[in-house]
């Protein structure tokens, strides 16, 4: 385990979260509320790797746009608010102005986005593109120091030298990945969020980059959320872990809790349907789709498919109470 | 070197077989309709109510023939015009006889050069840029307005702009001369090159005012998609300031294709200025062509397409040797 | 490999392809499949596995006759795929039948999705008219568990990934092949349909005798669905046999780091080393010797030279190869 | 009439798609009617020389567009140069279209080296300036020049760029998957090419068609500033060269050559508009979007692409 759970100081947490994009049909115009983050609360700890799992279509990803204040049409926040506390002061992402929100990028809070593989500058060095981030984000810029900060950081991860004098579509999908991850971290920020980091890397690529991460952690001794629909990422780096299904968080607590004692049916569904070397049962998938999440069904969201529906799920939503220290569920069954 | 090797030498071997095809073309286009052009202008004289008698008039046709270089087979009418032409000789221009058609276009070419390049560098630079901040900023009303006037002044052909600015510039307000270039001899003084520009001025202004819809117009729908690109919003998401993102992501990577556009391009941009040049009577190629083709000169309309062939394909392959030293994705390959 | 005339369906004979990269007469080459042999057993799945870049999507796409491999053979029953003319042709497109990893990249956008399925049995004799073809395309959807009005006038948009994947397999049924292909098939698929998808596959073996090849990355999929498998790196094969065996007691050493490397989805089964990853990834398919020499633990100048041998072990059912330096030495 | 409704809904969803488009087929419509349909009420053959008394400027009874220094009218030569035009347009348009097409298909789906013969030619005419080719053609058969002459003429300068559109379009949509679906379903290639791959390749198609008939007219009208298109017969271009050779602007008859000038602009903006109008509307990714949000009440398929 990364630190000891009992510094429970947090660093960043969201509450009541609602971002919805606004949909328009070109048929008749009329406005489509697509419901991607619906009335999310959760808290991140100082110093823990935080996973959030979900399939494609839960709404992860826009969830990970929302905590690091990247909010454009046709995403929109409805409610909520999402608050970072750093050393002594306590700042709401979303009601600070474009000046004072650039200045929290990369201070406060980066961003690693989906698919990295193509997010460089195709016709930029990639020490052009480290000296322009230090540039914006760094108070008194001076280059020499600057190109300093960047080659010490690169060694830290142990990148080769030569990174930093080629170009983006000279370097191999793993490395160009491990270039993202060391420009999300150069300024030492205190949460970083990671979306799918390793999804299209190959089995050894993505251990040699889930491990760069753990160090990262160790090393700057800062925050990382990860999102990622794989589960076995999640067991191997995260401290705890929240499951997301149709814009909701159903689970939420410590790797072990989670993995171990899963109280959602869907979460023990995710973790024990796949299929895993050495395991020929047979297994079987839930039937239907995921919900629209532009006229979500009634009650729990997952009742359409939840094996072990009963009627109160079909009406009322399922609380969300705190079954063990720091674990978290909703579903009727824990009644 | 490798990139040498495998960039260059292609390059120089379609460079030659474009140049080879495109004067074989032009050579057996002509002589495949059925019309003799010998009888063509001896019609035209005999307009003019010359009356020749009938041996006269063979011995005309026969010198005629031999001037056109239309003696013996196609196969060997091209073997000796090929001879002749790589020395640079077309043989006499008719319509200014005795003077060589080559020595009259190498006369006009360096005005046709000078209008051409100044005129697509400045349409080039001005469109590209305007359109792609536009392109940027795509929903401001500035930039709509721009939109509309590229819309415009693109499909406008060359003449007819030639022909609206010359009605407005020098009829209305008069302030440009109708013709000609300049009336100095050629030399590097201050007021050679004033007297140059002020003649220059509206040929050009036409070419760089159709170019520049052109332009304007590509590189928007360009910077449209570039702006969409991951690239382009991870330097969003990473805080860069608007002006990086703008020239640095947008801008810098929406060039590169807009220079092979380039070389696509010269071509029509040839054909273009010499249309201008023949609306203002300025002395470049398309004034010879003019001239060359109301008289009915066999050599100099030759000439002139042989010229044109060669100049349009050197720019373009000097535009692809170029291109690797821009784009560093080539350079590397 | 030693010839299994009779049990199999498909042998892969010394297949290589090799690339052109660069200008037009110099450009640099790279061998994406590199002297492959390797049998697919009558009525068995076997499944190939291989990081991006391993070659298995050029081997499967030179099998379907998509690619022209540079030399080497592939004997389907009695033809010889690679130089397959008229009727033969026919008859191979009806018996081996793909299945692509993108639904939606399956059907064309703007065409209906009936017209692929009643177009197969119709191009292909299973039926002489239209509601035939019909009566065939509904029995080739019920195995899918799909209906046919559900699929009747639609878009390829109209239906979800899932459903969309499943009515790409029944297009493939339609013509009662021998063969499938099927090529990184639930990849694209939510977790939560990717099962049906898997269990239906299994199911066409039992049920109709069919021999599939199964193409992908994730070896947990291969070990649930495969009865044979084949590990490829940089274009070779580097281990294949029962896929008990070789996933649960890997020979050569890149099976047995791909195996380290899978994240088991307990975190009491955590990773304890650190692993170091190669620099610049790029040169590897240049090496002459074994293509994973640049990162095995226990390589030797022998392995960066020279191509290792394919050396057979024994095994249960008697068809278990590795193409190692190391392990013909121990002969393991 | 259900049969009808679809049709002409698309056609209504087509008008109202853009401000651009609806003005652009206003004023193409306005075109046509003049040149095919006014033209043919003209009491007398508008091309014969002194049928009107000269230069008269325009005026509301007797010559709406004033009259010329040889004796025409100008509002109905201007009918019969539109139509003339247009037949020349088209005809330019379409065979250039029709070869570099063809060829490009033939390039794309055979490859090798077919493929590079084909690419050398195209690319040789590409980079060919037209004008001097044009002019060498025309002084050659200056005599029997006729408006399909002309268009073959412009067609056989201006084939080279759609056998590069068109193979690039193959080479790509030979790579998409369900092309490989559709031969192992079956069918062959002709009917990939038919009924696979046209509506991915008429967008480009109908947009092309349209923007080329605008390049036709504007070699046309280059020749007769050159005195090389067919004089006598009545075109845009022969208008504005009598108008030069009698120095229209300079003896202030602006009308005589403004009005060939101002509809050379016309014609030209119009058909621009209506093929970037076709395209954008046909443009696969907005057709699939119209497509799914038409079909599905449900907006299912639009969540699929929000994370």
């Amino acid at each position: 385990m990364n630190q000891s759970i009992d510094r429970l100081n947090d660093v960043l947490t969201t509450k009541g979260l609602k971002a919805y994009y606004l949909v328009k049909t070109l048929r008749g115009g009329t406005a489509a509320m697509v419901h991607a983050v619906d009335d999310v609360s959760i808290t991140v700890h100082e110093g823990e790797i935080m996973g959030i799992a979900g399939e494609s279509g839960c709404g992860k990803s826009t969830l990970a746009k929302a905590l690091y204040g990247w909010v454009n049409p046709p995403l929109q926040i409805v409610d909520g608010s999402i608050l970072y506390h750093t050393g002594n002061e306590t700042i709401d992402i979303l009601q600070v102005d474009a000046d004072r929100l650039r200045q929290i990028w990369w201070n406060v809070v980066s961003y690693i986005p989906q698919s990295s593989m193509n997010v460089l500058n195709p016709t930029m060095r990639i020490k052009d593109q480290f000296l322009n981030v230090i540039k914006t984000h760094k108070k008194d810029y001076e280059k020499e120091e600057a190109e300093a900060t960047i080659v010490k950081h690169i060694d830290e991860l142990g990148l080769p030298r030569e990174v930093t004098t080629s170009f983006p579509h000279q370097l191999s999908g793993g490395m160009r990945q491990r270039v993202v991850i060391a420009l999300a971290t150069v300024l030492d920020c205190n949460v970083v969020i990671a979306d799918e980091p390793t999804t299209a890397l190959d089995v050894i690529v993505q251990r040699g980059i889930l491990q760069l991460l753990r160090k990262i952690q160790r090393k700057l001794n800062c925050t990382i959320v990860t999102i990622t629909h794989d589960m076995g990422v999640h067991a191997q780096i995260a401290d705890r872990v929240a499951v997301m299904y149709a814009g909701k968080i159903v689970e939420l607590g410590p790797v072990q809790k989670v993995f171990g004692d899963a109280q959602n049916p869907y979460t023990r569904f995710l973790i024990s349907s796949l299929p895993k070397v050495g395991d020929k049962s047979k297994k079987g998938s839930i039937g239907g789709k995921p919900p629209s999440l532009v006229r979500p069904p009634r009650g729990c969201r997952f009742s359409p498919r939840c094996p072990y529906v009963m009627e109160i799920c079909r009406t009322t939503e399922p609380g969300y109470e705190e079954i063990d220290t720091d674990h978290f569920a909703s579903c009727h069954l824990l009644g | 070197m490798r990139v040498i090797r495998e960039y260059v030498i292609p390059r120089i071997i379609t460079y030659v077989a474009v140049i080879f095809i495109g004067i074989t073309v032009s050579f057996v286009l002509p002589r495949l309709t059925p019309l003799d052009p010998v009888i063509l202008a001896i019609n035209r004289f005999s307009e003019y109510g010359q009356y020749y008698d009938p041996e006269s008039l063979e011995l005309m046709i026969e010198s005629m023939k031999e001037l056109y270089g239309l003696k013996g087979s196609l196969l060997e009418q091209y073997v000796n015009f090929l001879r002749r032409a790589i020395t640079g000789d077309f043989g006499p221009s008719l319509a200014y006889f005795p003077i060589p058609a080559t020595d009259l276009v190498s006369r006009a070419l360096p005005w046709t050069i000078s209008l051409l390049s100044l005129s697509t560098i400045v349409s080039w630079l001005v469109g590209n840029f305007i359109g792609g901040v536009a392109g940027y900023f795509g929903g401001r009303r500035w930039a709509k307005a721009l939109s509309v006037f590229a819309t415009v002044v693109y499909p406008t052909p060359y003449y007819i702009m030639a022909l609206l600015l010359m009605a407005v510039l020098t009829y209305v307000i008069p302030i440009f001369p109708t013709y000609g270039a300049t009336s100095l001899d050629p030399a590097f003084t201050l007021e050679f090159i004033a007297d140059y520009l002020y003649h220059a001025t509206l040929p050009s202004l036409s070419l760089v005012v159709v170019g520049y819809g052109w332009w304007f117009l590509s590189m928007r729908n360009i910077v449209s998609h570039t702006k969409q690109e991951e690239y382009v919003e991870y330097g969003q998401i990473m805080g860069l300031p608007k002006r990086t993102i703008l020239l640095k992501y947008v801008i810098r990577n929406s060039l590169l294709p807009q220079i092979t556009g380039l070389s696509v391009a010269l071509g029509g941009i040839f054909s273009g200025s010499m249309i201008t040049e023949a609306v203002f009577s300025y002395p470049g190629l398309g004034y010879v062509l003019l001239t060359s083709v109301t008289n009915g000169d066999f050599n100099l309309m030759m000439a002139i397409v042989t010229y044109s062939i060669i100049a349009v394909s050197s720019a373009t392959v000097l535009l692809d040797l170029l291109y690797p030293l821009i784009d560093p994705r080539i350079r590397y390959k | 490999m030693k010839e299994l005339t009779d049990s199999a369906i498909l042998k892969i004979d010394n297949i290589t392809k090799i690339f052109k990269l660069g200008g037009l007469f110099f450009g640099s080459e790279l061998a994406a499949v590199d002297h492959v042999s390797l049998d697919v057993g009558r009525e068995k799945v076997l499944s190939l596995v291989g990081e991006s870049g391993s070659g298995k999507t050029t081997l499967s796409r030179i099998i379907l006759g998509m690619i022209e491999p540079t030399s080497g053979r592939i004997l389907y029953e009695d033809l010889d795929i690679t130089k397959l003319k008229g009727r033969e042709l026919r008859r191979f497109r009806k018996e081996v039948q793909p299945i692509f990893q993108n639904p939606f990249e399956t059907f064309n956008p703007f065409k209906k999705v009936d017209r692929y399925l009643l177009g197969s049995a119709l191009s292909f004799e299973i039926a002489g008219s239209k509601s035939e073809a019909k009566k065939r395309v509904s029995e080739s959807l019920d195995i899918v568990d799909l209906s046919y009005n559900v699929v009747e006038d639609k878009y390829p948009h109209e239906f979800s990934g899932g459903e969309l994947q499943r009515v790409s397999i029944a297009r493939a049924l339609v013509t009662n092949p021998r063969l499938l292909i099927a090529d990184e098939p639930v990849s694209m698929i939510d977790a939560s349909t990717r099962m049906s998808i898997l269990n239906i596959l299994m199911g066409l073996k039992r049920k109709f005798d069919m021999s599939i090849v199964y193409i992908t990355h994730d070896l947990d999929t291969a070990y649930y669905v495969s009865d044979q498998i084949a590990v490829m790196c940089r274009g070779c094969v580097v281990e294949c046999g029962d896929v008990e065996d070789v996933l649960t007691n890997p020979v050569h050493p890149y099976s047995q780091m791909l195996l380290k490397c899978l994240p088991e989805p307990d975190p009491e089964k955590r990773w304890k080393d650190q692993i170091e990853l190669a620099g610049l990834e790029v040169k590897e398919y240049e090496t002459a010797g074994c293509k994973f020499s640049k990162r095995c633990p226990s390589a030797d100048k022998k392995c960066l030279e020279n191509r290792p041998p394919d050396t057979e072990l024994e095994s249960k059912s008697g068809y278990r190869f590795v193409k190692c330096w190391k392990c013909a030495r121990e002969g393991v | 009439m259900a049969a009808l409704r679809r049709p002409l809904s698309r056609l209504a969803v087509f008008l109202t798609h853009g401000i651009g488009i609806t003005i652009s087929v206003i004023m193409v419509i306005s075109i046509l009617l003049l040149g095919f349909v006014v033209s043919n009420f003209a009491p007398f053959d508008p091309r014969r020389w002194n049928t009107a008394p000269k230069d008269q400027p325009p005026s509301t009874d007797k010559f709406i567009f004033g009259t010329t220094s040889i004796g025409q009218d100008v509002f109905w030569l201007l009918t019969y140069s539109i139509r003339n035009s247009i037949i020349l347009g088209v005809v330019g348009s379409v065979v250039g279209l029709a070869i570099g097409g063809v060829l490009g298909l033939v390039a794309g789906y055979k490859g090798g080296m077919t493929e590079k013969i084909i690419l050398t030619l195209g690319d040789t005419f590409i980079v060919l300036p037209g004008l001097p080719m044009l002019i060498l053609l025309s002084t050659m058969v200056k005599k029997q020049l006729n408006m399909f002459l002309l268009g073959f003429i412009i067609a056989a300068l201006t084939w080279g760029m759609p056998v590069r559109n068109v193979r690039s379009m193959v080479l790509s949509l030979r790579e998409r998957e369900f092309t490989h679906t559709a031969v192992f379903s079956g069918f062959n290639t002709l009917n990939i090419i038919a009924s696979e791959y046209t509506p991915h390749i008429l967008p480009w198609v109908a947009a092309s068609f349209i923007s080329r008939i605008n390049m036709a007219i504007g070699m046309e009208v280059t020749l007769a500033i050159f005195g090389l298109s067919s004089l006598a017969e009545g075109t845009l271009g022969t208008m504005i060269y009598w108008a030069l050779q009698y120095n229209a602007m300079l003896r202030g008859l602006w009308w005589w050559i403004f009005a060939p000038v101002g509809m050379v602009v016309f014609i030209v903006l119009g058909f621009y508009m209506l093929s970037g109008g076709v395209a954008e509307y046909l443009n696969p990714r907005t057709r699939l979007y119209r497509i799914a949000t038409e079909e599905t009440k449900e907006i299912e398929s639009v969540d699929r692409s929000i994370e």
